[in-house]
């Protein structure tokens, strides 16, 4: 609705739009916005579409939600991973109907074309039609132009050219690392299957939740309350956690501080070193001395621009549907070589994610509400200063802010504007 | 944001039912009494009567709602829900406070059990043999967000205790269980 | 549909598509004219949002509709009432979400914001993260600038400056004065709660509607005839009622004169005053030789412009959700002091609006098939040419039409038209 | 426009029923046999037999609607339908006329009436006691309209008179009571 | 493109059923026996069991989905579906090859059977008499693309072989049967 | 989606996206095209709206789609057919809300005004409101222009003026005398009723589809299979049947040289003389020497421009409701004096068409994929070049391609962009 009442005091440019310490509701409400998101942040940033552990084997696919695009994640014979669109380049139907399986190729129900895994064009019926084989170069399904992986992590980008994976990622890699290092065989599978979670909600909402410091004592007061849990400790005034604004809109909340305080190995995941001794001693065997750090510091809680969430133990993709919709997906990591762990990870994320999940079910009521709350037209900003008056550099130049900061939303933004600008 | 959800690890290590050991009804069981208590549990549910539900509950209570994957072992892949006795218990206890927002304000729901057929029995973990239904459902959800109408398949176990009829085991198997949900925030 | 295709022979000005004698089809249809009339109309005029005797005590609030905007009618602690749009100035989240309620503040669930039933902002938790407490002047919820009544009728209007209530009220307030007349305490409540009634059609459709003495006979001939009711009559071609047009877009059907002609006390409210002798003997007491005439000329038959609908002992809200959708509120007046009449009004008015109400749903019927039918091409005009050449002038230069001329909606679109050329 | 629906003052001065005054099932009453009854009721309205489905009711009797506060009075709070038995038959009559137009043409309907409970005996006007029963439905509607689906919750009271069953009220609360809700035309 | 479905033209000289000729229910049938038929043929059809869901129909089976006219004669006027047995088991075998793209991949499907009334008896070509039975249903199905929720009501004809219940008819009338409806690919 | 995205490397000019071997996806996808093509083509050329057979008796009407209007095909008193624009001249509301029936005249149930069934208005009550009778001259339902038949085929053109209903079906009809020759008395009905069947695709995927002699094999295979239906042959590499592009965008599969191949009678309807001994016999009676070459023949399978498909049989009517969405009207083919064939083919019709049928909604789910894929976004278009190397011209200068070539669908696109360029 506010898209037919455009606000009175902006021209609409994201320069007016999006300011240091605000940001104009317009930007999750107004169609014409998601369109140039898709143009200019969806089809051409690298967007994370699933991991190589769900394909594993040679000819494997799984077939994913990219943006408003249905693509296939396939591998090929030789192990090489494609994101095909699912569109056959006879007259644009849907070839792939299954949700995952084996095949070196596709072939489309219509007229029976079929492409082999990487899609390229194999053959057509009656080809005589075409003047016989092979006369039809250049047709094929549409290759996502750009592919690549880090531990396992598959990103696509639509862009032919522009920053490498490794580039996008830039720190946030390291957070990636954090998070194979929890591993005796430093290895991360998500082949524990994916909950779909229909969020009406812009998809920013959720982005700039992820590391919103500020909501968890406040939205999940309830399940901390019951449960005893001393996650919410951990966002409060007095928690020393940080916010860290890593660059190319990527932020953390970085726990280390208060889990380095108890110097309790396993406190991160709400357990003692007793009751996983399995874990822990695979993890001295491995790791030594630096088994206890790892143990003690935990997994990292990173929002990696624009759709990928690693929240400890649960892993969020995140696509939009429409200006006002979005889907969660969300699964348990599960760490190579630790199967007592990896139980425990798929009981907790069912408990906590998903449609029903005790904590992201709250979170996605927020979502809701917020998108129906921005559709009111006063205030018309969102206000994002919090922190801003405290925030410092670390050692590695990026801005922190204390633990319930906007540090991370204002590193989004940031980002967010250049790439609009672009 | 998602929190480590530590509190949350309840041991759901019962195993998923082994689809082969069906037998034959057991005695004593009744359509007509069957219906009913579905129909009381059915209710139960529609009114947030929260205590009077969980209290129909065996110690060994499965509560479980697959994902899109019907094969899938539940125990080493994500459910929509899977809860053991205890995790019902936190479940409950959270709905209580009156701020697990997803279910406060509540949904307003109606729902239809039909189609209840007795299936067979099933032998438990005490030795004895619960009684295993399948039914069809249809729930009318009304919140803010708008309605929703979910329909899909229940398989129901039945135990005697006593002079009371427990439910051992529920598993709602949502008809579009491989689409998109929104927020399931009640009990289903 | 006809927003695909437009008229070949207008321009789309106003002017063209408002004529004297005919209006466009495409002013009920056209998403681009529902975008304009929110802004140039329901988000600056004088709007019905509300009864005071909604929220009688200090700190009651109740929750409404106010356009395509979710607002709380609020009375604060000193009793003033204010009309606040139900938005955090946080991050835009949706604050209430009970339907009424008492209390002196509203407190957002994301991050803990509270809010005084006023709109100012009382407190954020954390507040260092702002550099203490007061940081955010200039924050609050929305306040609908300008709030007003009038006998209790609450009106809201987005500008912060123009006609006062009063001014926009102008005649019609008089109409509202008749309806006070007939209480023998001199005062109105609508607490007997609403009903709301979904309907997909153009909001003026229904208001045009409220002041057509031409459709009764047809409409509503199904339980005139079965109640033998003789309002039928009143709407005829020998009906000596008149349509007038009371300037600002607002109109009557004026009964009284025939209601004189008859000079039966309460035969305006199908009965005598033997049935209701409690009623009667107040109302003598208390207005002595003038309370014949009150009770002989009974209540008003009032389009207020744009959502107010006085029908005699019904008091309707109407609010637009979309170009082609809108919602109609009903409920029953209630007169101070008239227990007997009251129970009776709410009884009537149970059977006759509403979902099911065997008058409104079949105006309802109307109203649908009148937007399908608009979404027709040809004719492309609907005709309001109704009395025009039977019009006249009163004694207070308010034009006048017979029982069933369309002389109301002309002024309608007189209103209008100066509204959206404004 | 409304106009001023005098002749429809039918006095519905019968009063909300006493929510406490629930006492036991009635002897002398099957479920079966109330299932029965109740889906012809259903069948009735569906197929807008109109004078059979007046024929069911007690001259006390009360067909309810609620609006969105359940816990209003209905002789002071306005209600969607809340009839009593004259104002039962002059809906009847007007929707024969064929000229009701919310209902001509008529909408096509079928209903599912389930999760049937014998909740308990209510005192009535006669010195009798009726039998309170409870059931979910849904209500499939399609009309020019589009297509409409209903769901809620009934109350219905059964009453003995010689050997007919007769219908002597009827509370139909929609699950979305307190939401907007379109034109509802038909028998619900 | 159609073509010409030559191989199609299975003669369905079958007349459509005389309304009139409804006896009075046959002896030996009990509602709870019937619903739990009913609810086993709805089962295999939701869960696409075509061998065991074709195997419950008699040779003169008739399985009809009428179109927009309920009066029209099905011989020589077009419906959704008209078949005979011969045309189940073309439908049957066409969805078995796993290529009837629309139920390739199949729609998951639950459906809901209510308000079961046996309504009399009807003379049958073998010179017994069929039972005849009303019900109303939704089905939810789910497919990609998206859900649909089907009402209606089912008019079945029972008739017993031997030990065997069969299924001799079964005319599915949908709620909105006068709409545009889409692809109707599952078993109704 | 894509409409969010155009295209980067087209104007959006047609003759940009309408190429002679491939087509642009936007042209499925894109509200602005869709609106175009209401005004250039739905409302200006001739559309098929029904047949004079559904309304035999004077004054008998039906109410029918016609792209998005809600039309009334009307026979007067003097057996004149009309096409009505259901929408009262007064205040627009939808007029008729029957499906069919018998009368003279309509009424509005809002204020009473009658029309004739020729949509000239009759009367309106208490007329002194407009100063008496007969004062509203010019108003009247909306009369459709041109309606003509052929055949009893009734077409309707919104354009005042332009090409003749025969001018416009040109060579399309010989294809209709093919299928009135099918009949011992030289007529057809269609009063066998309809199927409604929702589509959700754009319109030109089953226009397109409808001499597409591509696909039968693949996606009726399963039809074919089970029934040992020779049909498959027809649409084959080595069928001698030829696709022909009869000029107005209109084409055709014309399988005669394979019928004519085998030389048996009857074979078009998969049957033998001595099975419709009667039917072989009147047309022997009738035809003498030529029936034999019109039973070997068989029934045409024609696409007319843009919504009148001849499948031997079957009869679509095709009407557009969205971009996205579409509507099949089926029916089978009723041949006058041939009550043997006229049974068989309504139980053919059935197990083939509509919402169940074992053929049609194979296709319907092949134009429901199409049109989802087609949201993707790569590759962009849609190859239509199949067979435009071995075309050639027949004796009376038609295109000609082989029986599985899109000749057709070239054909189509030609004369679409000529309308849409006009
Ligand atoms: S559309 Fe895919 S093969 Fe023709
Ligand atoms: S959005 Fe309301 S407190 Fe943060
Ligand atoms: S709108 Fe048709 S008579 Fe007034
Ligand atoms: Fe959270
Ligand atoms: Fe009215
Ligand atoms: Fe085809």
């Amino acid at each position: 609705m506010t898209s037919l009442v455009p606000p009175a005091d902006v021209q609409g440019t994201y320069d007016q739009l999006i300011r240091a310490d605000k940001v104009h509701g317009s930007v999750y409400t107004d169609p014409q916005i998601f369109g140039e998101e898709l143009r200019k942040i969806w089809f051409r940033t690298w967007v994370f579409i699933g991991h190589e552990s769900e394909i594993p084997e040679p000819n494997d696919y799984v077939r994913k939600q990219f943006a408003t695009q249905d693509v296939i994640m396939t591998r090929d014979r030789e192990g090489a991973v494609h994101v095909l669109i699912n569109r056959c380049a006879h007259r644009g139907l849907q070839v792939c109907d299954d949700d995952k399986g084996n095949s070196s190729s596709f072939r489309c129900p219509y007229h029976g074309w079929t492409y082999r895994n990487s899609g390229e064009l194999l053959g057509y019926p009656y080809n005589k039609g075409y003047g016989g084989k092979g006369k039809l170069d250049g047709l094929g399904m549409g290759q996502v132009p750009r592919v690549d992986s880090y531990a396992g992590f598959v990103f696509a980008s639509m862009a032919k050219e522009g920053p490498t994976l490794i580039e996008h990622l830039g720190s946030a890699k390291g957070e990636i690392d954090r998070l194979v290092g929890l591993s005796p065989e430093g290895t991360v599978q998500l082949d524990a299957g994916w909950l779909k979670h229909k969020t009406r909600s812009n998809w920013k909402f959720l982005a700039e939740n992820e590391t919103d410091g500020y909501h968890p004592q406040f939205v999940h007061g309830s399940i901390f309350g019951v449960t005893g849990s001393p996650i919410g400790a951990l966002y409060s005034d007095s928690s020393t956690a940080v916010t860290r604004s890593l660059g190319n809109g990527h932020s953390e909340n970085d726990l280390r501080p208060e889990f380095r305080k108890f110097g309790e190995p396993m406190r991160w995941f709400g357990t003692t070193p007793e009751r996983v001794p399995e874990y822990v001693g695979r993890m001295n065997e491995v790791y030594g001395d630096d088994a206890e750090r790892r143990m003690i510091e935990g997994a990292p809680h990173v929002m990696i621009f624009p759709n990928l969430f690693i929240a400890e133990i649960q892993v969020f993709n995140i696509q939009p549907n429409a200006v006002g919709e979005c889907v969660q997906y969300s699964t348990a990591v599960q760490l190579g070589g630790a199967p007592e762990l990896n139980r425990r990870m798929v009981s907790q994320s069912i408990g906590s994610v998903g449609p029903a999940g005790m904590l992201l079910a709250d979170d996605t009521e927020m979502y809701e509400r917020n998108q129906r709350g921005v559709e009111m037209l006063d205030p018309e900003w969102l206000d994002v200063r919090r922190g801003l008056g405290r925030e410092s550099t670390d050692e590695n130049g990026f801005t922190i802010g204390a633990a319930t900061d906007e540090t991370g939303m204002r590193g989004f933004w940031k980002h967010y504007k250049s790439l609009m600008e672009a | 944001m998602t929190e480590t959800a530590a509190p949350l690890a309840a041991s759901a290590a019962t195993e998923a039912p082994d689809p082969d050991a069906l037998g034959p009804v057991p005695d004593g069981w009744d359509v007509r009494e069957v219906e009913q208590y579905l129909y009381r549990e059915a209710r139960l549910a529609d009114e947030n009567d929260y205590d009077a539900w969980e209290a129909l509950w065996t110690d060994d209570a499965i509560y479980w709602v697959p994902g899109d994957d019907l094969t899938a072992d539940p125990t080493r892949n994500v459910s929509i829900i899977f809860d053991n006795r205890s995790r019902i218990s936190t479940r409950m206890k959270q709905v209580k406070t009156g701020k697990r927002y997803a279910q406060a304000p509540p949904s307003n729901l109606r729902r239809l059990i039909s189609n209840v057929e007795l299936l067979g029995g099933r032998a438990n973990g005490d030795g004895g043999v619960d009684l295993e239904i399948g039914a069809n459902f249809i729930v009318f959800e009304s919140r803010q967000r708008g309605n929703t109408i979910w329909g899909g398949r229940t398989t129901y176990r039945l135990r005697r205790e006593g002079d009371q009829i427990r439910l051992a085991y529920k598993k709602v198997v949502l008809v579009d269980h491989d689409k998109v949900v929104p927020t399931l925030g009640f009990l289903v």
